[in-house]
């Protein structure tokens, strides 16, 4: 394709043993502790170092975008396709999964528990102008959440709604002190049961819950085409090992607190899978 | 987060169509105003007359107490914004008066944050002062306070110095405020405890690097306002 | 009358004052006179009450100073006007400085008072304060006590010393003579009971030195008790009713100036104010 | 974040079992001494002359200069984080250095943050110098630099707390180091690029506040000792 | 040859001197008189480069030296001790201060090595490093150059003004007669051609006085320049071979010193001298 052999070290170099991957993702995969246990057999394998740098989603995109990052591992689909019409990523693969969970305060002032919409419980939030605190960061979960918004009947505003522009462990929290609801990924939920006064109201797909409130999580290498400078033939050997089942493995076998908190995506009977094909190329090229 | 103005295309880094309403804008601009001015007026309310006092007297463990402000400097942000937080959540000591999210509750963190470096440059200020000038204000009749007050007129610059750093410290952290005040907005834009800082902070995080530069340049133009307006007081205070 | 009893002062592990006694009545001056370095200064800060003797008792009119309360000591410092060997001005205008002992016997009321018709408020805004005072029942045309008595009394001792066209200058601008007269006129505008001066014509000319002179002895004969340090002996017979002379730690001979100068009871006297002493 | 010492439970906000192996805190402890302590270091070699010269010297605008200078205290960390990541950026103009995400950007934002706090409190330091002493170095024979160093010493203690407070800030700041540095440990726990209060922010933000605080206060003391290490020098100084 | 030359200098809007010229040879003292604030000092801060006069021009030598580039000037500095009318010490020991004047006349090179064999290094290390010189060839017993001929200055000049005990005391402890004997050694320790004395025993007693004033005759004696800015009268009867009265704006009389004090062309002259002018 397009952009082989152009990578950081050349082709005269023995091998990649020594150099350092650079990856963009966002906090909230970082928080969780996956990444340590899915980076040592990668830099065991080759003999690299990735270098994990834990950014908001917009900030980890950006980061790409410049270049500064050889990889990037988000879980915001829309920006995520953007960034590949643009013809900055090259190669995005469908990694995982975890879900979305509606949380409020034990009480429930506006009585969603159980409902099996996600759209419905936003709904009968606004309705009863119970507090809700959204993240307000453009992240994928403020995405995620904005889209669920779009589709129910009512509109947030008003004095009920507070933006916080905050991480989801920060959004937890003020949700907690202020008996207010919010969306918030499981991962991070669960990790942070113990400190907050808030119950899971509407399940996520996991549980059962509605597919709206899935959460998938894509990985993309930096076009070198773009960005000479990117260690491309690193970023697709990292891609590689994330989407084989050695790391899926260790996806699925990943526990907080005796949950699961992923669930592997790669090895589907049907991948999802996006490639980068420069403009003018035919379609039939572009693998 | 503004509804229209949220798409609007960035040019480049510095080139940006200012993508918020003025409201949004003036709203956070004067809570970081009104948060750092009056945390830095009460830290100046404290630590002018302990400089003062430690620099004007001699004891045992002076070094050490003056080691321990100076430490003060170094409090990291965040630190202070979870241990203001323990003691305002509802759970904490303060947690009846309700100053979780409010803007009492960050001019209490930048007031711990202020205070040391107010403290310690005064106190070098103060140090400094000729101890013949001293002792002429305490030998011609004056009580402690008016030494205190010959003392600081002396340090004024100094003073004057260590009010600017505190303000300095106060208006450009995010570190606290973030924890304390929580950056919460409105959905109409007016700001509730969200300072120039976290907003800045928020945009960066969505890599709107941009507008994050263009919400710095504000910044550090309210604070130049302030650092002139001050300098000016000072300068004509210098005759009197 | 002011006294120091069998005083003790040390400074680090060295000695300055060993049992020193020297007692200064109303309307008498006193001149200290002694080598560099022998403990002039010190005897006259400890008569300040800026320096707390290590033994021994400083007296103002039988009160024991440092036995009493703070206030007390406030009190006796409030009687004091001090000129230091070296000026110790305020980083202020001239007039500001000698206003300082004035200001700080006012009230804080007062003392805003003065500080907000000075200071801060235009003449447009004193003017419409009175009618105010004049509304609610005062006499708008009352002068405005504190303020303006201070400022007499400040023109008057600038005056005495010669510098009353300077009290808008800044300290830092003043030559070394101009600043010891200011230096004077500070300590001698607030009608101190005591005065204590240490060298201060160290820096001036004989026409200066002879203001001052005979300030000290106007002083004198209004009933105010001088303590006066100097290395001029010819000052010291000028203007001093008696004189104490410090060598070593103590004070060797006092007596009337006359009977030092002309018969003193030591040896070293002699020598010391005819410029032979070699110690 | 390091496997068997994530779970462990947390008995309360101060009575935590520390939940880090050793290597790992060495590691960001001397990562953040490094990035501090050369930061400041570069700081102090550039500010004191700065300050020497702005403060020996008139000249029109040398007020306006001032508050330039005290509004460089006002520097929101994010903000010089951003503008230090433009410049080390892959596209930047420094972007061949390939300096993105290194301890030495990190210094480069620590340095630009440092630098006006040194700078202005040194000058307020040396402007405090009296003229006598300043014009006896020069007629005795001195060069400028004689003279300058003169003043530093006269000044020493205000020059002090100057560095001390540099450092404070440089090591407890957060902003800019997360922007430039990226907060990067291995997964074996050896820190990159984290600092301890990068480390304190991402324990702070997975609620882990326990273990935030007890970084805080190996960070609080660092700080003490390197003060308590600074005044012992100056004390010593003085009888020099 | 030192002069000033149709010199003015004002501070301020205010004009302090205007068109002055004074010469002082070597050899030679010259006594500059006149009441306080005249501009004693003023004349004796142009005289150091220290303020640079409106007008007229600053000779050393034939050299202008305002015209000459800062090199120039740095190397006229060089020549000149001055004593302030304050002592201007610096805070530090009385051997620090004292060594100042030769220390910035070392090369980098030698102050580095004093500084460190002085307080840095222990003597083990410093023994150490004597072996190690000797073994890369050195002599291992030479005297330390720089820092011993420096020591050797400063005790002398501190052993005239009768200050060699105080020399590791820091001068804040000093007392006001102390401090000005320090300076006068400061000023002495680098042996310098010109020697500017600003009311040098002001602070000081008849004994001290003569024993600064013996210092200044050796001076002289050994082909120093001294210009003295003094009050004292009969200081300059006794140690100037010249006087220059200034008063007003200007030097109003010169001329040897016993024919300015004895018979002086100005009236004001003789009033001056006698403390009778009232200006
Ligand atoms: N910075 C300044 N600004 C304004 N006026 C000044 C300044 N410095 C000195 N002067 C004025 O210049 C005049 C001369 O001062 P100078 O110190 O030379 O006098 P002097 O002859 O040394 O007096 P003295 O015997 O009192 O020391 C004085 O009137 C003084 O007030
Ligand atoms: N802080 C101090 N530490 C140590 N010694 C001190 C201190 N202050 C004063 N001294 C010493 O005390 C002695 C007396 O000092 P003092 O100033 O009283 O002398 P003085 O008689 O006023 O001398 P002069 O005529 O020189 O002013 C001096 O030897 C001085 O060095
Ligand atoms: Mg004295
Ligand atoms: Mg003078």
């Amino acid at each position: 394709s397009g952009g082989s052999g152009s990578g950081d070290g050349g082709g005269d170099r023995p091998g990649v043993a020594g150099e350092t991957l650079t990856l963009t993702t966002t906090t909230s995969t970082d928080d969780t502790g996956l990444l340590d246990e899915l980076h040592p057999p990668f830099e065991g394998m080759y003999g690299v170092t990735v270098d994990a740098v834990a950014q908001g989603t917009g900030a980890a995109l950006e980061t790409a975008r410049a270049g500064d990052s050889d990889v990037v591992m988000v879980h915001a689909r829309s920006l995520e396709d953007e960034f590949m019409r643009e013809g900055l990523g090259v190669n995005r693969r469908d990694l995982m999964f975890n879900d979305f969970v509606v949380v409020g305060p034990e009480s429930d002032p506006a009585g969603i528990e159980g409902m099996s919409s996600a759209t419905a419980a936003f709904a009968a939030i606004a309705n009863a102008s119970a507090p809700f605190v959204s993240r307000g960061d453009n992240s994928g979960t403020h995405t995620k959440e904005l889209a669920i918004w779009a589709q129910s009947s009512a509109e947030p505003g008003g004095d009920w709604y507070r933006e916080t522009g905050q991480g989801m462990g920060q959004v937890l929290n003020i949700a907690s002190e202020q008996g207010g609801y919010t969306l918030s990924d499981r991962g991070t939920y669960l990790s942070q049961r113990g400190e907050v006064d808030l119950v899971i109201l509407v399940q996520g797909p996991i549980e059962g819950g509605p597919d709206t409130l899935a959460n998938p999580y894509g990985v993309m290498a930096v076009n070198p085409a773009v960005h000479d400078s990117v260690n491309y033939d690193l970023a697709m050997a990292y891609i590689g090992y994330l989407t084989s089942p050695q790391a899926q493995d260790v996806i699925s076998n990943y526990e907080a607190n005796g949950k699961q908190l992923f669930f592997p995506r790669a090895l589907s009977e049907d991948p999802d899978f996006q490639q980068y094909v420069p403009e003018g190329w035919s379609s039939s090229e572009g693998r | 987060m503004m509804g229209p103005g949220l798409d609007t295309v960035l040019l480049g880094p510095l080139l940006v169509e200012f993508p918020f309403e003025a409201t949004y804008v003036r709203s956070i601009i004067s809570v970081s105003l009104y948060v750092s001015l009056i945390a830095v007026a009460l830290s100046t309310l404290v630590s002018v007359p302990v400089a003062v006092l430690v620099g004007l007297s001699d004891f045992r463990g002076k070094g050490v107490l003056t080691s321990v402000i100076n430490t003060g400097m170094g409090f990291p942000s965040v630190v202070v914004g979870l241990a203001v937080l323990f003691l305002v959540s509802n759970q904490g000591p303060l947690g009846a008066l309700d100053l979780v999210f409010t803007k009492e509750a960050m001019v209490l963190s930048q007031f711990v944050l202020a205070t040391p470096p107010v403290t310690a440059i005064s106190l070098a200020a103060v140090t400094g002062v000729d101890r013949g000038v001293r002792d002429a204000a305490h030998a011609l009749g004056g009580t402690r306070v008016d030494t205190a007050l010959v003392v600081v007129k002396q340090a004024r610059y100094g003073v004057a110095t260590a009010v600017l750093a505190g303000f300095g410290r106060a208006i450009s952290e995010v570190g606290s405020v973030l924890i304390v005040g929580g950056n919460i907005a409105g959905a109409d834009g007016v700001s509730k405890t969200r300072t120039l800082t976290t907003a800045i902070q928020l945009e960066a995080r969505q890599g709107r690097y941009g507008t994050a530069m263009v919400l710095g340049a504000v910044l550090v133009g309210l604070v130049l306002v302030v650092n002139a307006v001050v300098v000016r007081l000072g300068g004509r205070g210098v005759g009197g | 009358m002011f006294r120091l009893e069998g005083v003790s002062v040390s400074s680090g592990a060295e000695t300055v004052l060993a049992d020193v006694s020297v007692a200064v009545g109303t309307g008498e001056v006193l001149a200290v006179i002694g080598p560099s370095g022998v403990g002039k200064t010190t005897l006259l800060d400890t008569l300040a009450l800026s320096t707390r003797p290590d033994e021994g008792v400083v007296r103002f009119d039988g009160t024991a100073a440092w036995a009493a309360g703070r206030g007390t000591r406030l009190g006796v410092r409030r009687r004091l006007g001090m000129v230091f060997q070296e000026a110790n001005l305020f980083d202020a205008s001239v007039r500001r400085n000698v206003e300082y002992g004035l200001r700080v016997r006012q009230s804080w009321r007062e003392r805003v008072g003065g500080a907000i018709r000075g200071r801060l408020l235009s003449n447009r805004l004193v003017g419409w304060l009175r009618r105010l005072r004049a509304t609610v029942g005062g006499d708008p045309t009352a002068p405005d006590g504190g303020s303006a008595g201070r400022s007499t009394a400040v023109e008057e001792a600038l005056g005495v010393v010669g510098m009353a066209d300077a009290a808008d200058r800044h300290t830092a601008s003043l030559s070394g003579g101009e600043a010891q007269r200011v230096a004077f006129a500070r300590a001698l505008a607030y009608d101190p009971d005591l005065l204590l001066l240490d060298e201060p014509t160290s820096d001036l000319d004989p026409r200066n030195t002879a203001v001052i002179e005979e300030a000290v002895a106007t002083a004198r004969d209004s009933g105010i008790g001088v303590v006066l340090a100097t290395h001029d002996m010819h000052q010291a017979e000028r203007v001093a009713d008696r004189v104490a002379v410090l060598l070593g730690n103590g004070v060797v001979e006092r007596g009337p100036t006359a009977q030092v100068f002309e018969d003193p009871a030591e040896e070293r006297t002699r020598k010391f104010v005819a410029g032979e002493l070699v110690y």
